[in-house]
């Protein structure tokens, strides 16, 4: 079972892991990741943030990635939420959420979509930052945190 | 005629630029685009910019067929 | 900040997210983990589930482990809620949540955490099942779990 | 006098087990229960289980001080 969800709506954290918990009977684990917009990026303080994507495109990357999560860990069930248009300072951006019966397999496989999103789903970020608008460079270390789920032998 | 679409800082670098043109590879888009929008072809020609056609990532010089939808992506920033 | 609780009381993840999620502008990724009492323990299904701690022991366990996690990684903010006495299939047994400005922390400070409750903490599990009382077995991948970050470089 | 404690299993093998008693290491102990709870000692020499004095793992040959809490404690098995 999986969900998968652009929007520009605020999400609910309660709800998705109330559905993540109810999937079955043998869930054991739960693990969930929210990403929130923080007050500070580089130096002083941000006004918002405007997020686009590639409609439709962002939909069947996040689909294969979900998969590939799916085939490698064993899961009951995983939830991927993502927002897009303008955020303010504290809201929320993204939802990953996973139930499995053993914790190993929620967690890593979390970490593993988190990583994806990061470094290869069709988001762009900008920024409102004293005034002046501005998009956000990619960062390495999040290409290396997603290449590292090709070498390793988890 | 293909359909061109710009992401990320690329879109601020498009202002004004067709949204379609006659085109046999990504990479001629890119040399056509020279001419009129010099610092959007220089943008374009930064190793880390993907191009995909019709939503699926390809190389430069993927043969572009009727109707194709061809994207610039730059780095995403997503998560 | 840091928030650790022993009770027989249910928790509710979403007040707990949000108190995480409170604690600082600067929060940008809060990763929660909770643990359910499945319905399959081996063979068979479980009836219900007693849970017994060494009460001031396992306190001072998890404020030196807590306390490990704030050392080791970046983090703004952490709760660990155990709970003991009965518990029914599907019952929320465990909560760790972890609030950090980056995602890698929150993740790791988390299975850290995990690890060393499953294998440290002093708390023992009885299952009823089939009409019968059994005490569980600890199992060597909890402890092969928590020995591995005696050894990463993280 | 030292307090005893039995948690998880332990506590089913020490049903009428004498709650305190006099004794200089937890070792001794063990040998003292061995003479009217013989089962109980067995499941105290497994290797996986551990001893506590007021609240903090020791050595079985750890001196005791009057008035210490022992506690014995099989595998964990929480989380």
């Amino acid at each position: 079972m999986h969900t998968i969800r652009i929007q520009t709506d605020d999400f609910d954290l309660a709800q998705e892991y109330q559905l993540l918990r109810e999937l079955s009977s043998t869930v054991g684990a739960v693990v969930t990741f929210t990403g929130l917009v923080r007050d500070f990026e580089g130096e002083g303080s941000i006004e918002s943030l405007s997020l686009e994507h590639y409609p439709g495109m962002t939909e069947s990357l996040l689909e294969e990635i979900v998969g590939q999560a799916h085939k490698r860990w064993s899961l009951i069930g995983t939830t991927v939420i993502h927002r897009v248009g303008e955020l303010l300072p504290t809201d929320q951006i993204v939802f990953v959420g996973v139930a499995s019966q053993h914790r190993a397999d929620a967690f890593e496989a979390a970490q593993f979509l988190m990583d994806y999103l990061k470094s290869k789903a069709t988001f762009w970020k900008k920024v409102s930052q004293d005034g002046e608008q501005q998009w956000i460079e990619s960062k390495d270390s999040d290409a290396a945190a997603a290449n590292r789920w090709d070498t390793d032998s988890v | 005629m293909i359909t061109l679409l710009f992401f990320g800082r690329l879109g601020d670098f498009a202002v004004g630029v067709p949204t379609t043109m006659e085109a046999s590879t990504p990479a001629e888009i890119r040399t056509l685009l020279a001419a009129d929008f010099p610092a959007l072809a220089k943008e374009l020609s930064e190793p880390q910019v993907l191009v995909s056609v019709n939503k699926m990532i390809v190389d430069w010089d993927q043969h572009l067929l009727k109707g194709s939808e061809v994207a610039f992506l730059p780095p995403v920033t997503g998560g």
